[in-house]
């Protein structure tokens, strides 16, 4: 039952980082694809979490009489990485706003289907001047 | 001296409670939009500041209640402007009230729903 | 009496939390959403004196900024979408 | 969790990002609980703010109605299921929560537990590992945020005179929004200062304070209308403040090489060694904060400031 229990949070990790992974793979739209890197990060940044915590513990702040405290360490590594996560990510959206202005969609297979039909356009023009050179 | 205090907070959490679960009810069992802004907000309006004075009268004297303080500033500030300015703007954009008996309120809400 | 008030804030994130899930329009999304930042905001204050956390109430006042920062956000970019809307709810429906 | 399933099943990227706020708070209250005070600071003042409010910016030059996908789910369902059975058994052998003999609890975590608040003289152990016994990592960071912003401007840029929005916003023009936001924003700002420099103390530092300082001028930009922050911090001041920031953190290890000791050795700056860790902690602080602050303004000016071009 304490095993259950002492892995419970590791089993929510498993949970979020699926739900996340699943997004990114299985759904067309760019921003959806964001927010479900979003969720990964988060259940990354959990884990990291739960690893650093010690049963009985305190926050790693120094209080009298407290000799029991949370690992700084993963504290440090995930708060340094949630800034630079939304760093990212907004890098990520601006990547998408100019897919959206240039393709005029943020869905993935209408993004494919215009490079496909554009290479056969460019293919197409291509046999054409060289049918022309001859 | 201390055993009013500590009923005194014990009557605000309780009050405080109830009024929370009230609204949260409500939230979720009103008709339209227009009464559940009156279940999330009144409600709140008077559940936040309840809950904090239970948690003020059970401290110690310190900074923190200076915090608390500011936190009940703070949340009797944005919770009811947050509100209004949802009820000004669901009004502008369309939706009207609910009314018993006229179905136009369903229609308004559908027509702002896809 | 703590922990009562404790557990009736649980409750009604949860209702709240369900009114935002269902939500037949967007502004009852709002309405829900920012109901539960205030209710976790309670949640924070109340449940970190309980528990005795560490300088929660920094964190409860964050909470409450950050709250009223993203209602207004939501609301600030909403009707933006609505002349578009006639145009992308078809593609939508298709 | 569930929160996570209703974000993937509504199609309304509206009330997706939303929720993605709504799931940010859970998060925090969870890092809370998990006593990672900073963490949960951090995580509330940038998920749920900054992120939602990037998000919907970008959402707004986006579309916002997702359409459905042709593909079956079955593929990507497998794949996420096996990966997930892989990551089940893995974590049978995971120490347990709380568990003082964990590995993470072994290595240097005692040190910076024992020694931290003696050599660097500060109560806040997160602090002291982040400005000090990690400043190589933080520095790296910092560059890393500054780059970031440096890209978003390359892809996007800043219009100098926002043209105004076309459509009228849910706010429009209200007073009491007005007004109540004109008394709490110096009140935001007066509470990131307290973050900034009581980090050392308690929870808070520069990235916290960097966020919600820019937080405070984005809720400026959102209540009084395009491009109003502009007049107040012009854009061209925030390239020169983001490399401000990482130049005061550059600049203080420089220093500390000249006195002969190694990059970002603080307890060159003091004749006493605590001393000096102190004074370089609070000026690494305000290079970050201030480069944290100047990008992530930025990048919202990026955003809101350009018009859907369709």
């Amino acid at each position: 039952m304490s095993a259950v229990l002492g892995l419970y949070n590791y089993l929510i990790v498993v949970f979020l980082m699926m739900a996340g992974f699943y997004v990114v793979i299985s759904q067309g739209n760019l921003v959806k694809k964001l927010v479900g890197l979003g969720l990964f990060q988060t259940s990354v940044f959990i884990l990291y979490i739960t690893m650093g915590n010690l049963s009985g513990g305190q926050a790693p702040i120094v209080a009298e009489g407290m000799t029991a405290y949370s690992s700084p360490l993963p504290h440090v590594l995930i708060l340094t990485a949630i800034v630079v996560g939304v760093a990212t990510t907004a890098l990520g959206l601006a990547l998408v706003v100019r897919i959206q202005e240039a393709y005029g969609s943020v869905e993935e297979d209408d993004i494919h289907a215009k490079d496909l039909a554009d290479d056969e356009a460019h293919n197409e023009q291509a046999a054409g001047t060289e049918e022309a050179g001859r | 001296m201390n055993v009013m205090l500590s009923w005194l907070s014990d009557a605000f959490l309780l009050v405080g409670g109830f009024l929370c679960i009230t609204g949260g009810i409500g939230l979720l069992r009103m008709p339209d939009f227009f009464s559940r802004v009156h279940a999330a907000g009144v409600t709140e309006t008077l559940a936040a500041p309840l809950l904090l004075f239970g948690l003020l009268l059970q401290m110690e004297w310190s900074l923190d209640m200076v915090k608390v303080l500011l936190i009940l500033v703070f949340v009797l500030a944005t919770n009811p402007t947050a509100t209004h300015a949802m009820a000004k703007a669901t009004l502008h954009g369309g939706t009207r009230p609910w009314v018993k008996g006229k179905n136009e309120g369903k229609a308004g809400e559908a027509s702002s729903n896809p | 009496m703590m922990t009562v008030a404790i557990v009736a804030i649980l409750v009604t994130m949860v209702l709240a939390l369900i009114r935002t899930f269902l939500g037949p329009t967007e502004y009852d999304r709002m309405l829900a959403a920012n109901s539960f930042g205030t209710k976790t905001v309670l949640l924070v204050a109340l449940g970190g004196h309980a528990l005795s956390w560490h300088s929660f109430l920094d964190v409860a006042l964050l909470y409450a900024m950050v709250n009223f920062v993203g209602t207004i956000a939501v609301m600030r970019f909403f009707e933006y979408n609505n002349p578009q809307d006639e145009t992308d709810k078809p593609e939508s429906a298709a | 969790m569930l929160i996570a399933i209703a974000a993937i099943r509504l199609t309304d990227l509206f009330a997706v990002v939303m929720l993605f706020g709504v799931y940010s708070l859970l998060t925090a209250a969870l890092f809370m609980n998990l006593d990672a005070v900073d963490v949960a600071f951090t995580e509330a003042a940038v998920g749920a703010g900054v992120t939602t409010v990037l998000l919907l910016s970008g959402l707004r030059l986006t579309k916002r109605w997702e359409s459905r996908p042709q593909r079956s789910p079955i593929l990507p369902l497998l794949v996420v299921g096996i990966t997930g059975a892989a990551l089940l058994y893995a974590i049978m052998d995971a120490p347990l929560m709380g568990d003082p003999s964990a590995p993470v609890h072994q290595h240097v975590s005692p040190r910076y537990i024992e020694q931290g608040p003696i050599e660097v003289g500060m109560p806040n152990m997160v602090t002291a590992v982040l400005a000090s016994y990690r400043g190589y990592d933080t520095f790296g960071e910092t560059v890393v945020i500054f780059t970031a912003g440096l890209a978003v401007m390359l892809l996007l840029g800043i219009p100098n005179n926002p043209r105004p929005r076309p459509g009228v916003s849910a706010i429009g023009d209200q007073i009491v929004v007005k007004a109540v936001a004109r008394a709490l924003i110096p009140l935001i700002l007066l509470y990131a200062l307290y973050v900034q420099f009581h980090g050392d103390f308690g929870a808070g530092g520069g990235f916290q304070a960097g966020v919600i300082f820019a937080t405070g001028f984005v809720l400026y930009d959102l209540v009084f209308g395009d491009g109003s922050t502009h007049a107040v911090v012009p854009p061209a001041w925030l390239h020169r403040l983001a490399a401000l920031g990482v130049l005061i953190y550059g600049g203080v290890g420089v220093v500390s090489l000249l006195f002969d000791k190694a990059f970002l050795d603080y307890t060159a700056l003091a004749s006493d060694p605590v001393g000096g860790q102190h004074l370089g902690v609070l000026l690494v602080e305000l290079g970050v904060g201030i480069t944290v602050f100047s990008v992530v303004l930025s990048i919202f000016y990026a955003f809101s400031g350009r018009s859907r071009e369709s």
